[in-house]
Parts: structure tokens; C-alpha cells; sequence
């Protein structure tokens, strides 16, 4: 009971500092709508019709799917202190991989759908788990490796799209359409939301059960505090990162894959990082701050002000990038949560103290 | 092709300036003990107040003192997210790249009424360097740049001399490599930190205006794309030293203008748009890998926690 | 041009205005294109007594959401431009079998019935450039700055070379792509292509690079090469330094269209070429002497171009498309 | 209890001069804590004055008020009899005092010179004066006896020129008070010694020196007065020509000292560790090690002394896995570990208790439960098929925390928040939990209290008595004795000597230790 209580009070003022930070950037979007004589109720109203309205949930929902798993895709090597931002590269490897597959592999959904899946999560695995060696073997930060292997990545996939797996006679860069085999099966009444949604939040509830209940997510969380502690207990660094940023890249080339599974079915070049899932998911893992449990939440935040935006845009006329300003705001407001740790740690401290 | 001709170094020159100023930001950062990874929203921002106010004003070299100043006022947020509240500067800077990518698109189509590109007409840019036109080799490779490209290199060499040889170099290497220390002696390190930022923030000022006002005259949504990040490399590669990272950028220059001569002969688009980075990389990787075995070699434990960017010097 | 009408009346909204909404692939501030058809759109709407949206889109998922939402308003006509809105145009009005679409620049395959489409073939009129590049050419290279290499920007840089080497089969070109990450943004990178080709010889270059061709005319203005412009007169960018441009009558095929529609003649597709004056050279209309282009003073070449573009109309040339794969 | 013994002697200042340093009645509160409250401390001009205390008994923070770093909550601090406002270090550098931290505070990149002028540099035309910097390095160096290289890198350069470096910047600055915490804990015998001499050579010039300290023989031997701290409050005031080692131990304690008895001689079995011919090449902070073998039996402990740097770290980190030696075999149980890594041998039966506490052996943002729980993790009961149940790890936690009388709020809560010499048995609770065959021990007791000292070597011979065997290492000579069975004498890289444990004594030890000692260089962590 006293041990319950404590850990409540303990995660209270840490569960709060989200809420604090969505409310304070909610108060900084209406500032700048009432700066552009925007009337915030009618803003706000308007982003969340954009992104929840019945007609917009469908776009809302494919939206979501895609944030969620890059902001997997981020969080996961993230536990152990790595920060991944070639997320764009590894959807795009996934993406190219499943439409390569579906294109040239005749068979019927049930063979077709799960390879292409597999080939974009091994895709955008294989282009992650580059960064492994880059920095256990060569000691080049992964945010950095994985940053420069972004570019080339999108870059080979653009030369893929746009001569062997260009669709003939097209005047833009895209493969042809996906054979109906290998298109995701979607939800009643939905012609975005799909079967992608239920895979990636499997990979979500597989992460959150790794990271809590298994000895691997134990010293990954060990890694990530303090490597030499790692080493000095056995744990293989070199593993643990090569696992992880493995992981992360097939989670978001599996995102890459149910995107071009998913209408219009096929891949089309910039179609996967124009619209920013990669920095959405980054922000929503950062919001969540090494819980998993609460990636759908901040995924969700995310994706209304991504999506919403739009919606937003169209009806009030505020320009869409008021979104990437809220969200901005919400990560900078982040910065209160290290005052909240602080605080924690000095009771903590005293608490100990004060026993002693 | 000839690929060292002047012409050739004209435009490594001018493609590098912009990345050179952010880049020589973040390694003064990383000097200071801050790892900067907003170079790109620094950037950014320095670029649009140079288009806005220049334009305002009709003068270029207004637009660039109102770059410089509000790069540096934006790099507030670095400064006092990540010094004084001591905040992860990696979250920070996600944030501030985001916030300067969506408030210059807002600001733009608000109070510019524009979108996608604003290049209006009363737009006047920086002036070329014109009075090198007669000189020998000097006319042909900066006479078309404006004054803020070769400053650029100046100011490289400037801050290597000043990190060395100065006692406020002195410090802020001291302030860096261990802000304890650097306090029980009575320096001031937040302070320090702080100023560093806002500086680094000046410089990227100077890059932003640069590229909005010199490279072109005309400012684009996103329009640094990704230079800001190439900076970011050049300065892990060049271990915050100023001169590796006029070197970095040259070489970084280089690749890219050698890959547009490349897609002149046939080459495909996107190899040249990737080759940048790969050789940033293979050289990141060929001079991180003999330091990594001596960390190695002197302490296993230790260098476990040598890929850390916060490790690196 | 005007085939199965079916729909009958044009827009069934429920307003007693009529309205038109037009949706963009891309913002419209520095795209020449995008522009010239809003301003087609305007004046359409001014025309016919309807107001009129305009939702810009990002990327294709935004595409797909605008076309979407636009449905939902029911106005008499959803606009989309370019063939980026191909995939949106082909499945959104089988759904929506009452309302009417129009798709210009562009048209989806299969059509269905309530899609009119209006479509270009610019390369022609690149042709034309080309031609006019050959003839006026001094060091024999000539050369394109695109955005990116894509089959629909190489209907700016095959044709020119085609039109070029048929009049002075020596002629060499060299195209660049800006690419990048923001290659239609990226004024930098593009007024970098530019200078590579002023480098290395060439002297007249095409420029359609959207809002990276900000940089190329700079470098035309410093007297790198003359220029070409695309879409619009773009002679004023860099005075004294652009030959000619290669236009697209967007605003007009755009207003025609849209009138069609209302009209009651709904369907089909209008293809929009040298002979329908759709698409055409600077240099050939009438108001060239006013268009500070440089072609203005080449009257001998005014003529020859005149000859090849009726002997495109004829037929006894032809141009081949590089988008039709 | 036995403040009494000293209040009369501690004022008895020569001639009527103010003291060359004062505080009175400084308190101050850490939160809820009251880590000093109302201390008095007089330092004689040209003394060396010991400040001693257990852990946390508030000897750093009453320091760090001396030096401007802590602002107290009520006190003042006066400076040859005027009061000073000392709001930051540099007022205190200002005033004439100068401080060598606990952590050295050291620029490794930079060289000794820039170390020394650092925020009071020599300049000329407002550009660093280096010239002048190294010259006055020299200067000083001469003065005091010292030996230094103005040019070196001060990452290269072994702990004990390190704080000689620390001393130069203190008098650089014209200290004539100089503030020491701790100083011998990262010093060998030797290095010791030679501190001593420079400090009382200053002392003979003037310079009042205030010495904090755990170690009584250190009091003793190198000092003039000592003042002891308890709990935040003075428990005794004593002049150390009239006091004796009992009378400190109890002013800081509370009780008299009752020595962890070691019984020798039940040494049994075949040998648990094997280790021959070791060999590895010097690399740059790394020491080489040349042809080292030794064995260790069930039940015994086997020590290793040596000045720090002369292939001990090499050593152990190559019986663990860390390191690769180049030529060479370690066996455990006559098994051949080459090939394997550090989880391998751990899962054979090797525990391991690092030196470097806050860098290897503890991961300070984890929870107690969490670093209780490295190794332990994919066994029963904490880890199962797969599985790892945190509420068994937090009960194992709590049961080890309660078996070794570690003070904290919980086993939830950050190691952060534990006190050294708590972390340090959090470690070796870890360790000694795994009852493996062989335990690996680096440096017990650094930096940690003489009670919890104390009760660390106990739990060492217990494990010891329950047929462990113990490779232990350490800088410190009565450790060693009080400890080990066998003593190994490593200098550079070698085993220079091999002694019984009754033959080693200090003069013996000492001297096979030092035999050589300027040799070797090398770094540490
Ligand atoms: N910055 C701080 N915040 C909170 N509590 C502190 C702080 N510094 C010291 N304390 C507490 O004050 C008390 C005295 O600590 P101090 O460091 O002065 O002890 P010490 O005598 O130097 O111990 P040691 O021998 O371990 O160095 C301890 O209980 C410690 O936990
Ligand atoms: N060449 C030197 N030789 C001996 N002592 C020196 C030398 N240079 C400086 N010092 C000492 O260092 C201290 C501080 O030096 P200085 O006055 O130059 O710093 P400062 O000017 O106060 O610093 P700041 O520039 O930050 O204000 C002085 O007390 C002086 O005694
Ligand atoms: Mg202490
Ligand atoms: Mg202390």
C-alpha cells in the first residue's frame, strides 16, 4: 500500500509534464491565430474536424499508422540512448522493397501479403542495422550515420522508381499499381485503413511487453544508462545496438510497406517522406520520453496536428504550418520535464537522506 | 573534365559558405560542451529574416544584421533549453528545427502573402565582389561571390587562432571539456555556454543570409534542405576543430559540385544526390576508425561509450 | 473534343452561387504553372458568377484528402491540375458519379465519364525552342536545367535537343536536375546547375526548375548564358539574358473548359497543342515586341519558326512525347 | 560526546594574529538535510589542519563554503580576521584561498601549463602569453620542490604529477590557504609520501593548509591540528601531537574500532584462477603487462599491490573477458577461457567488483533494484524462459539491501541518490550474490568510511571462509594485509615480488612498490 502510494507520487508530476506541454502549446497556437485574426475556438475546431471528422477519420487513421510506427522506429533504439533519424531512408527502403516484391512475385494475398510485408521489414531493417557496426566497430554516432544513409537511401529508391520499376508511359515517378493480391485488406467502409494498423500496433504491444518484461529489454534499458556498466555485466553492446536499430528499421519499412499496400497501391517517389511521418513519429516518441505504453497517445497528438493541419488550412484559412508549430511547441515544452526529473531526484535524495 | 579550374573552385566556394557558417556554429557549440543539432533551423531562420527584412527595407545588408540578430535571439531557445535548464539539446533541437520550419511557412504566407517561393521583384540581394574583377586568379574565383564567402574562410581560420591562442579561447575550451573545473576556477560556465550559443546563432545568421540574399536572391519553404545537417557532419568529422571544418565543408563543397559535373556526362540525378553524403560518411567513418581502436586499445569499458556524440573530441 | 455528355447539367450544388474549388499538387507561390492556372481559374469564376477555393496540396496522401474533402462541398466543378492528381481523378469520381471533375495538364486512365481532361503537349513548343536554340547557338552546347529527372521534365530537355540538332545536328545538350531534398524549392542548387553548364560551354539553356529557376536566372542575369523560360514570360527575370519561353495557355484552356463544363459538354479530353494555340512560343505571339524577350530582335528567326511550327500542325514533323514512354 | 577534549586547545593562536582562515557557526541545509550545522573552524596561519569525518559527515560541504562554492544558510567566514562575502569561487580566489577537489578538476586535452594559468593567464598584447605561462610553472614548481612539465598533456600524465598540476593552480593563483579534500585516495604509498613533503614544505613558507581526510594515519602523521566531524557537527577539536589514533577513530564514529580478524591458512584444492604467461604491449593510457602468472585457490585471497598504472587494470580485465591479451592463458577450474567473453566467464563463476564505481560498476539512473539485478537477470528468480519479472528483482533487491545494511529510501529508488560508500556495497552485494567460484576485487574501500570500510572487509573474508577465492587489488598497504593471504608486487608490468602475507610489511611492501616507481606512466579512468 505505502510502496503503491509512493509510486504513484512518484509518476505523477511525470505524467503530468505531457499534459502541461500539449496545454501550453495549445495556448501558443491560439496566440498566433489571434495574431493572424483567427478566431482559436474556430482553428482549433477546424484541426480537429480536419483530422477526426467521420468523412477525415479514414486519412486520419492511414495518418496515424504511419506516425505510430516511425515513432517506434525511433523509440525502440532510443531506450538504449541511440537516436535514429534515418527514418526516412528505412520507410522508403520498405516501401521500394514490398512494391519490388509484389511487382514481380505472382501469387495469391495470402503468399503476397505477408512477403511483402517481411521484404519491406527487411529492407528498412538491413539499412538500419548498417548504423550497428558504424558506431560499435567505427565510432560514428548513429544519429549521424543514420541521418547520411537517409538521403542515399531515398535517393536510390527515386533512381529504382523512376527507371526499372517505373510505371511505363507515366508521367510522374511511380511503379505501377500493385497487383490486387498484394493490396492490405481494408477495414469496412475504409479505403485507407487497413490491416496495417492492426500489424503495427502488434509491434507496439510486442515492444512494450520487450521493453518491460523481458530480460532483453532489461539491458537494453542498461545500455542505455551507462554503456561501460553494460560491458562490464557481459551484455553485448554491439548486439544490443545491432538488435535494436534493426528493429527500429523494420518497423518503419514495414510502415513503408502498408503505405504502398494501401491506396493508391503503389509507391510514388517522395509519396512516403514529403508528407514528415519520420520528425511526427521522432516528436511523438520524444513526448512519450522512454514509455512506450504511451506511443498511441503522443502518435495520436501528433498525427491531428500533422493531419489536422490540412483540414485546418482549407476551412479557416490558417496556413497549415501552424501544425509544425504546435508541434514544435510541444517538444520544446518538453524541456520542463527534465525540471520535473530534477525535482523527483532531489526528493528522492532527500528522501534518502533523510534516513540515513 | 578539368575539375580543378577556378570555375570549379567558385562554386565549391559558394556551395560551402552557407555550410561552413552553421558548421563553424556548431563546433564553437562543441567546443563549449553543446552539442547543436538546430544548425538547420538556425539556418533557416537567418535565411528568411534576410529575405523579409531585406526586403522590407530595401537594403540586403539590413537584411543581414536582422538575420544575425534574430538567429541569435532564436538561438535562445538552445541556449536556455539546454544550458540553463539543462535539457537534452538533441530534444531541443528537434524542437527548434521543426518550430523555424513551420514559423518561417506561417510568417511567410501571413505576413508576406506567399507561398512555395517569395522572390518579389524590389528584392535586392548582396552585391558581388565586383572590385576583384581585374585581379588574377582571386577575380575568377570570388569575383561573383559576395564578401560574406570569403568571410566565411576568414572567420575560420580567425576562430582557430582565437580558440588557441586567446585567453577566452582558452577558457571556452576549458569551459567544454570539463565545466566543473572550469567553474571552481571562477568561470562563469553557463554564461559561457550561453553566449557560445547565441554566437554560434550569429553565425548562422550569416550562412542563412548567405544562401537567401547571396548564393540567390530569394527565399523557399524548407529552403536550406538539409544543408544544416550536412554541417552538423562537418563538424562531428572535424572534431569541432575550425579548420578540419572549412576543410569538411570544402570537401563536402566539392562532392557536390563534382556530382552536378558528373550528371553533366550522363550520370543519374539521384547518384549525385547521394554521393555527398556517402563520401561524408566513408571519410567519417575512415577517421573515426583509427581513433575508436586507440580508445579501445587504452580502455575497453570507456570506449563503449565513445560513439556517444557528446563523447566525441 | 466534346464526346459522351451523359452528366447533362453541369454542378448540382446546394448553393444558389455556384462555386468551383481547384486543388494544387504542390503550393502555388514560385510555380509558374500553378499560377497561371489559378489565374485561369479566377478568371473563370469571375466569368461565370461562382466562387472559387483553392486547396494546395502537399504531397499525394494530402492529394487524395483535398479531392476527397472538395467532393464534400459539392461544388459544380472539382479542378485538379496536373498529373499528379491522375490516381485521385481515376477512383474519387466513380464514387462520385453526380459530380463533375476536371483534370488539366493531365488525365487519368481509365477515364471515367464525369472526368473532363485537358491536356498539353508542350513538347512542341519545346521543339520550337529547341529549334531556336540551334539557330542561335555560338559554342554548338546548349543545355536544360530540370527539377528533377522525371518522364514529365523530360518533355522540357528530349524535345529541345530534338528541335536543336534539327536544325545544327552538332549541337550537344547537357541537362542537369536539381534534386536534393527540395528540388522545386531549392534556389541555390539550381543557380549551382546553372553555373555548370555556363562553365562548360553551354549558351542557351532552358530553365524548368519551378522555384529553384530563381538561381538559374541569376546566373543568366551575371551573363552565364541566355535563357529560356517555361509556362509564362519570364523575360523580365533576367532582362536582356531570356530568349524566348515556352508557354502553356493554362489559364485559357483552364477558363475554356470550365465553361464547357457548365455548358453542359462534359467528358473527354481537350488536348491542348501548337495547332489549338494552347501551347506556343513567346516569340510567336503577337505582343513579342513588348515582351522584352531577346527573340524580339531575330525577326529571320521569328520566320523559320514560324515554318516549323505549321509543318508540326501539318504533321510532316513530328515530336516525339518523352512522358508517352 | 567528546567535544570537550579539544575546545581549549584549539584557540591557542601564537602572538595575537588573526587566523589565516575562520568559520563560524556555519550551518547549512540541503533540503530536509543538515549536512553542517554551526560549525566553528580556525586554521592557523602556516598549519596543516586536518579535517576528518565519516562519510557524508559534511567535511566537503563545510570546504566547499570555504572556498565560495555553497553559499551557508547562517555563518560567517572571516580571512586573516575580516570578514569575507565569498558568493563564487573566484571571490575566494580573490581572498587568497585555493582548492584541490576530491576529483581532480583537470583539462586532460590541455597542456600543464594552460592548466595552471587557466582564468588567470599571462598575456601580452591581449593574446595568451604561453611563454610566460610555462615559465611560471617552473617558477613555481622550483619553489615547492616539485617536478613537472609545463608542456605535457595532462591526460597523459600519471594521478599523483596530476595533483601536483591541481597545487600549481592554487598557488598560481597566490593561495595562502589551500584547501585539500581528500587527496591520497587516488595516490599509491609513494606518491603519498612525496605530497606530504610538499605540504609541509608550503606550510614552512607560510601557506596554511586544511587537510580533509578518512584516514587516521594520515592525521597523524602530516598534520598539526585536526578537527573532527560528526553528523554535520564538530565532535572534537585536537592537536596531533596529543592525541592518538583511538581518540580520532572514536571522535568519528562514535565507538572504538574493533579490526576484521583474518583468519589464515584454510586454503584448499586445486586452483580456482589460472594465469600464465599474460602478456600484452604498452598502447597510448594503457600499461603493458609482461609474462604475469598467478594462481588462486579456493579460500584464498590474493592480493595485488603496485603503484596504480603498472599493468593491474590490464590484468584484471583480462581475467574477466574485457581485454584481449596477446599472449597467454587464463584458466578457471582448468578450463581455457580464452576466446570467451565477459558474460561467458561470468556464467563459469567470476564476479567482479570494479574500481571505477560511477563509470563501470553502477549505472547511476537506474534504480537500486535495477543495478542489483545485472547478471542476475536471465536466472531464477528474476528472469525465467524469456521472462524477467521486475517484482522478483525487487524483492531480491530489497533482501540484499536489508542483508548489507545499505541506507536508502528504497530499491526504487536512482543509485544518484545513494552515498559513495552505500553504491560501493550495492555493487558488492551484486557481486557477492553470485557466489562464484572467483571474486575479482578492485579497490574495496576507495572513498569509502572506515565503519562501512570495515564492514566491507568483513563481508570479504566471510566470502573467503565460504571457500571463495579473491583476487584482490589495491593501492592501499593496510588493506592488503588486513586482507590478503599472498601479496603480488606489480611494477610495470611485471610481478616484481611475491610475498607471504605475514612478511609483508609496509617498509617491504612500500618498498618493492616504489622500487621504480618513476618509470611508469600511463593513465587511469
Ligand atoms: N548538493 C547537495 N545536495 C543535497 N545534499 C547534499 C549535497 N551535497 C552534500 N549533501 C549531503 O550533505 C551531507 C554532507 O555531505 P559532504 O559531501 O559534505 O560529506 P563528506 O564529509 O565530504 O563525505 P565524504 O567523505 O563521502 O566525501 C551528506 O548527507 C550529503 O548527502
Ligand atoms: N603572468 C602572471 N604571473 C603571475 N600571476 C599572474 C600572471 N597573470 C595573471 N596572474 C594572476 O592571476 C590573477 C587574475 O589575472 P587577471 O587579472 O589577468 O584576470 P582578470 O583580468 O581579472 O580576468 P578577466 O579577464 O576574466 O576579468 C591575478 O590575481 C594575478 O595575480
Ligand atoms: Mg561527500
Ligand atoms: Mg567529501
Amino acid at each position: 500500500m505505502n510502496a503503491l502510494a509512493q509510486r504513484l507520487r512518484l509518476g505523477a508530476p511525470a505524467a503530468l509534464v505531457p499534459l502541461g506541454a500539449v496545454a501550453v502549446a495549445a495556448l501558443v497556437g491560439a496566440l498566433v491565430m489571434l495574431a493572424a485574426g483567427v478566431d482559436p475556438l474556430r482553428g482549433y475546431e477546424a484541426m480537429f474536424r480536419g483530422a477526426l471528422s467521420v468523412s477525415n477519420i479514414d486519412f486520419a487513421v492511414a495518418g496515424f499508422t504511419a506516425i505510430l510506427a516511425m515513432s517506434l522506429a525511433f523509440a525502440i533504439p532510443a531506450r538504449m540512448g541511440e537516436y535514429n533519424l534515418g527514418g526516412d531512408g528505412q520507410l522508403v527502403a520498405g516501401g521500394i522493397a514490398a512494391a519490388a516484391v509484389a511487382l514481380s512475385v505472382p501469387g495469391p494475398a495470402a503468399l503476397l501479403l505477408p512477403l511483402c510485408v517481411v521484404a519491406g521489414a527487411l529492407a528498412g531493417g538491413a539499412l538500419a542495422s548498417v548504423s550497428a557496426p558504424l558506431s560499435t566497430r567505427a565510432g560514428v554516432p548513429v544519429i549521424i550515420s543514420t541521418l547520411l544513409l537517409s538521403t542515399p537511401m531515398v535517393a536510390l529508391a527515386s533512381y529504382l522508381v523512376r527507371f526499372p520499376l517505373a510505371e511505363e508511359g507515366s508521367p510522374v515517378p511511380q511503379t505501377p499499381r500493385l497487383p490486387d493480391a498484394a493490396h492490405l485488406p481494408a477495414f469496412p467502409g475504409m479505403s485507407y485503413t487497413n490491416v496495417g494498423l492492426v500489424l503495427v500496433l502488434l509491434v507496439l504491444l510486442v515492444t512494450v511487453y520487450v521493453d518491460a518484461r523481458t530480460p532483453v529489454g532489461y539491458e537494453i534499458r542498461v545500455a542505455g544508462a551507462n554503456r561501460g556498466f553494460a560491458a562490464y555485466g557481459g551484455l553485448s553492446v554491439p548486439r544490443l545496438t545491432l538488435g535494436t536499430l534493426a528493429s527500429a528499421g523494420a518497423v518503419a519499412g514495414l510502415a513503408g510497406a502498408v503505405i504502398v499496400m494501401s491506396q493508391p497501391f503503389r509507391f510514388i517517389d517522395d509519396a512516403l517522406t514529403a508528407p514528415g511521418y519520420t520528425f511526427a513519429g521522432v516528436a511523438a516518441a520524444l513526448l512519450a520520453g522512454g514509455r512506450p505504453a504511451l506511443l498511441p497517445l503522443t502518435a495520436a497528438l501528433f498525427t491531428i496536428l500533422s493531419v489536422g493541419a490540412a483540414g485546418m488550412e482549407r476551412d479557416v484559412d490558417v496556413p497549415r504550418q501552424l501544425g509544425q508549430v504546435l508541434q514544435a511547441v510541444v517538444i520544446l515544452v518538453l524541456a520542463l520535464r527534465v525540471l520535473a526529473a530534477r525535482w523527483m531526484a532531489a526528493r528522492a535524495r532527500r528522501a534518502a537522506g533523510g534516513r540515513a | 573534365m578539368d575539375v580543378l579550374n577556378l570555375a570549379f573552385v567558385a562554386a565549391v566556394l559558394t556551395s560551402a559558405a552557407p555550410v561552413l557558417y552553421a558548421a563553424l556554429g556548431g563546433a564553437l557549440c562543441g567546443r563549449a560542451g553543446v552539442f547543436n543539432i538546430a544548425l538547420e533551423g538556425q539556418l533557416l531562420c537567418g535565411a528568411f529574416t534576410a529575405v523579409a527584412v531585406g526586403w522590407w527595407s530595401g537594403s540586403p545588408w539590413l537584411g543581414v544584421l536582422a538575420a544575425v540578430v534574430s538567429t541569435a535571439v532564436f538561438s535562445l531557445v538552445l541556449a536556455v533549453g539546454a544550458v540553463a535548464w539543462r535539457a537534452d539539446p538533441i530534444i531541443v533541437a528537434v524542437g527548434m528545427n521543426l518550430l523555424a520550419l513551420g514559423l518561417t511557412g506561417f510568417v511567410m504566407r501571413e505576413a508576406l502573402d506567399a507561398t512555395g517561393t517569395f522572390a518579389p521583384s524590389g528584392l535586392q540581394g548582396l552585391p558581388d565582389l565586383d572590385a576583384l574583377d581585374g585581379v588574377p586568379v582571386l577575380g575568377a574565383v570570388l569575383g561573383r561571390a559576395t564578401v560574406l564567402v570569403p568571410l566565411a574562410v576568414v572567420l575560420a581560420v580567425a576562430m582557430s587562432l582565437w580558440l588557441a591562442r586567446t585567453s577566452v579561447g582558452l577558457r571556452l575550451r576549458g569551459v567544454g571539456e570539463h565545466p566543473e573545473a572550469a567553474t571552481s576556477l571562477g568561470v562563469p560556465v553557463t554564461r559561457y555556454q550561453m553566449a557560445t550559443v547565441v554566437l554560434a546563432g550569429a553565425l548562422c545568421g550569416l550562412g542563412g543570409a548567405q544562401l537567401s540574399l547571396g548564393t540567390v536572391t530569394a527565399f523557399t519553404e524548407n529552403m536550406t534542405a538539409g544543408r544544416g545537417w550536412v554541417a552538423v557532419a562537418a563538424v562531428m568529422l572535424a572534431v569541432n576543430r575550425p579548420l578540419w571544418v572549412l576543410g569538411a565543408c570544402l570537401l563536402f563543397g566539392a562532392a557536390e559540385a563534382w556530382g552536378f559535373r558528373l550528371q553533366g556526362i550522363g550520370l543519374p540525378q539521384q547518384l549525385t544526390d547521394a554521393a555527398p553524403y556517402l563520401v561524408t560518411l566513408v571519410v567519417l567513418v575512415l577517421s573515426r576508425v583509427r581513433v575508436r581502436r586507440r580508445l579501445r586499445a587504452a580502455d575497453p569499458v570507456a570506449a563503449e561509450n565513445a560513439a556517444h556524440p557528446e563523447e566525441i573530441r | 473534343s466534346d464526346s459522351d455528355s451523359g452528366g447533362g447539367d453541369g454542378g448540382n450544388g446546394g448553393d444558389s452561387a455556384g462555386s468551383i474549388i481547384v486543388i494544387t499538387p504542390n503550393p502555388v507561390g514560385g510555380n509558374n504553372f500553378l499560377e497561371l492556372a489559378i489565374e485561369g481559374a479566377e478568371r473563370a469564376a469571375e466569368e461565370e458568377g461562382l466562387e472559387l477555393d483553392v486547396y494546395e496540396s502537399n504531397d499525394p496522401t494530402s492529394i487524395q484528402q483535398n479531392v476527397e474533402a472538395a467532393v464534400r462541398e459539392q461544388p459544380d466543378i472539382v479542378i485538379g491540375l496536373t498529373f499528379s492528381l491522375e490516381d485521385a481523378f481515376a477512383t474519387v469520381p466513380e464514387d462520385n458519379p453526380d459530380q463533375q471533375f476536371l483534370l488539366v495538364d493531365g488525365c487519368p486512365d481509365p477515364q471515367p465519364e464525369n472526368v473532363t481532361c485537358a491536356a498539353f503537349r508542350e513538347h512542341e513548343a519545346t521543339y520550337l525552342a529547341g529549334v531556336e536554340a540551334g539557330l542561335l547557338t555560338q559554342t554548338g552546347r546548349i543545355g536544360v536545367v530540370g527539377a528533377l529527372d522525371t518522364p514529365f521534365i523530360r518533355r522540357w530537355v528530349d524535345p529541345f535537343l530534338a528541335g536543336a540538332q534539327s536544325v545544327n545536328p552538332q549541337v550537344t545538350s547537357t541537362p542537369l536536375f536539381v534534386g536534393g531534398d527540395n528540388p522545386f524549392g531549392d534556389p541555390a542548387r539550381g543557380g549551382a546547375q546553372a553555373q555548370v553548364l555556363a562553365d562548360g560551354g553551354a549558351d542557351q539553356v532552358l530553365l524548368a526548375a519551378s522555384g529553384s529557376n530563381v538561381g538559374a536566372f541569376e546566373v543568366a542575369s551575371a551573363g552565364g548564358f541566355q535563357a529560356y523560360g517555361v509556362d509564362v514570360n519570364e523575360c523580365p527575370s533576367a532582362p536582356g539574358q531570356v530568349v524566348d519561353n515556352v508557354l502553356k495557355n493554362v489559364d485559357v484552356a483552364l477558363a475554356e473548359s470550365v465553361s464547357a463544363i457548365l455548358g453542359g459538354e462534359t467528358g473527354g479530353s481537350q488536348v491542348y497543342g501548337l495547332a489549338e494555340e494552347g501551347v506556343g512560343l513567346t516569340g510567336l505571339t503577337e505582343d513579342v515586341a513588348d515582351s522584352g524577350c531577346l527573340i524580339a530582335e531575330r525577326q529571320d528567326v521569328i520566320d523559320q519558326l514560324e515554318q516549323v511550327r505549321q509543318q508540326i500542325i501539318d504533321g510532316t514533323i513530328t515530336v516525339d512525347d518523352p512522358a508517352a514512354g | 560526546m567528546t567535544g570537550s577534549t579539544a575546545s581549549g586547545t584549539a584557540h591557542g593562536s601564537a602572538a595575537g594574529a588573526p587566523p589565516a582562515a575562520e568559520l563560524r557557526g556555519i550551518t547549512k541545509r540541503f533540503g530536509p538535510v543538515l549536512a553542517v550545522d554551526g560549525v566553528d573552524l580556525v586554521l592557523e596561519r602556516g598549519t596543516v589542519h586536518a579535517v576528518v569525518g565519516e562519510n557524508g559527515a559534511g567535511k566537503s560541504t563545510l570546504m566547499s563554503v570555504l572556498y565560495g562554492l555553497h553559499r551557508p544558510d547562517a555563518g560567517q567566514v572571516l580571512r586573516d580576521g575580516r570578514e569575507v562575502r565569498l558568493s563564487s569561487p573566484l571571490d575566494a580566489i580573490a581572498a587568497g584561498l585555493g582548492m584541490v577537489h576530491q576529483n581532480f578538476r583537470l583539462f586532460g586535452s590541455l597542456t600543464v601549463a594552460e592548466n595552471v594559468v587557466y582564468r588567470a593567464e599571462p598575456r601580452r598584447f591581449g593574446v595568451l602569453d604561453r611563454r610566460a605561462a610555462e615559465r611560471r610553472v617552473e617558477e613555481l614548481s622550483a619553489r615547492i620542490g616539485l617536478d613537472v612539465d609545463p608542456t605535457a598533456r595532462v591526460d597523459t600524465l600519471p594521478l599523483g604529477v596530476r595533483q601536483r598540476v591541481e597545487i600549481l593552480k592554487a598557488l598560481h593563483r597566490q593561495a595562502e590557504v589551500l584547501i585539500l579534500d581528500e587527496p591520497t585516495a587516488v595516490l599509491t604509498p609513494g606518491e603519498v609520501d612525496s605530497l606530504f613533503v610538499v605540504v609541509r614544505r608550503m606550510a614552512e613558507q607560510g601557506t596554511t593548509v586544511a587537510l580533509v581526510t578518512h584516514k587516521v594515519r594520515e592525521v597523524l602523521e602530516a598534520t598539526d591540528r585536526v578537527t573532527v566531524l560528526r553528523d554535520g557537527v564538530v565532535t572534537a577539536r585536537l592537536t596531533t601531537a596529543e592525541t592518538t589514533a583511538g581518540e580520532v577513530v572514536e571522535a568519528m564514529i562514535g565507538r572504538g574500532l574493533v579490526p576484521a580478524v583474518n583468519p589464515r591458512g584454510a586454503v584448499s584444492g586445486e586452483p580456482v584462477l589460472e594465469v600464465s604467461g599474460v602478456r600484452m604491449p604498452a598502447a597510448p593510457g594503457a600499461s603493458r603487462v609482461q609474462d604475469v602468472s598467478l594462481r588462486v585457490s579456493p579460500g584464498e585471497v590474493v592480493g595485488i599491490a603496485g603503484v596504480s598504472g603498472n599493468g593491474q587494470r590490464e590484468l584484471v580485465e583480462t581475467v574477466v573477458g574485457l581485454r584481449t591479451p596477446e599472449a597467454g592463458t587464463v584458466r578457471l577450474h582448468g578450463r581455457d577461457l580464452g576466446g570467451l567473453g565477459v558474460r561467458e566467464r561470468r556464467g563459469l563463476g567470476i564476479a567482479y567488483v570494479p574500481e571505477d564505481r560511477p563509470g563501470v560498476g553502477t549505472a547511476a539512473a537506474l534504480s537500486v533494484a535495477d543495478n542489483l539485478a545485472l547478471g542476475h537477470h536471465r536466472s531464477p528468480p528474476i528472469g525465467r524462459r524469456g521472462r524477467l519479472s521486475p517484482r522478483a528483482a525487487r524483492t531480491q533487491a530489497a533482501e540484499l539491501v536489508r542483508r548489507l545494511g545499505v541506507k536508502t529510501a528504497g530499491v526504487a529508488v536512482p543509485l544518484s541518490s545513494l552515498s559513495g560508500g552505500n553504491a560501493q556495497k550495492v555493487v558488492l552485494a551484486r557481486e557477492l550474490h553470485h557466489e562464484a567460484a572467483l571474486l575479482v576485487v578492485e579497490q574495496p574501500t576507495q572513498g569509502v568510511d572506515v565503519g562501512a570500510g570495515e564492514e566491507i572487509h568483513r563481508l570479504l573474508l566471510e566470502y573467503r571462509a565460504r571457500g571463495g577465492a579473491v583476487l584482490l587489488v589495491s593501492y592501499e598497504i593496510s588493506e592488503l594485509r588486513a586482507l590478503a593471504d599472498r601479496v603480488l608486487v606489480m611494477l610495470d608490468g611485471e610481478v616484481a615480488a611475491e610475498l607471504d602475507a605475514a612478511d609483508a610489511t609496509d617498509e617491504v611492501l612500500g618498498a618493492a612498490m616504489v622500487h621504480s616507481a618513476g618509470a611508469t606512466g600511463g593513465g587511469e579512468r
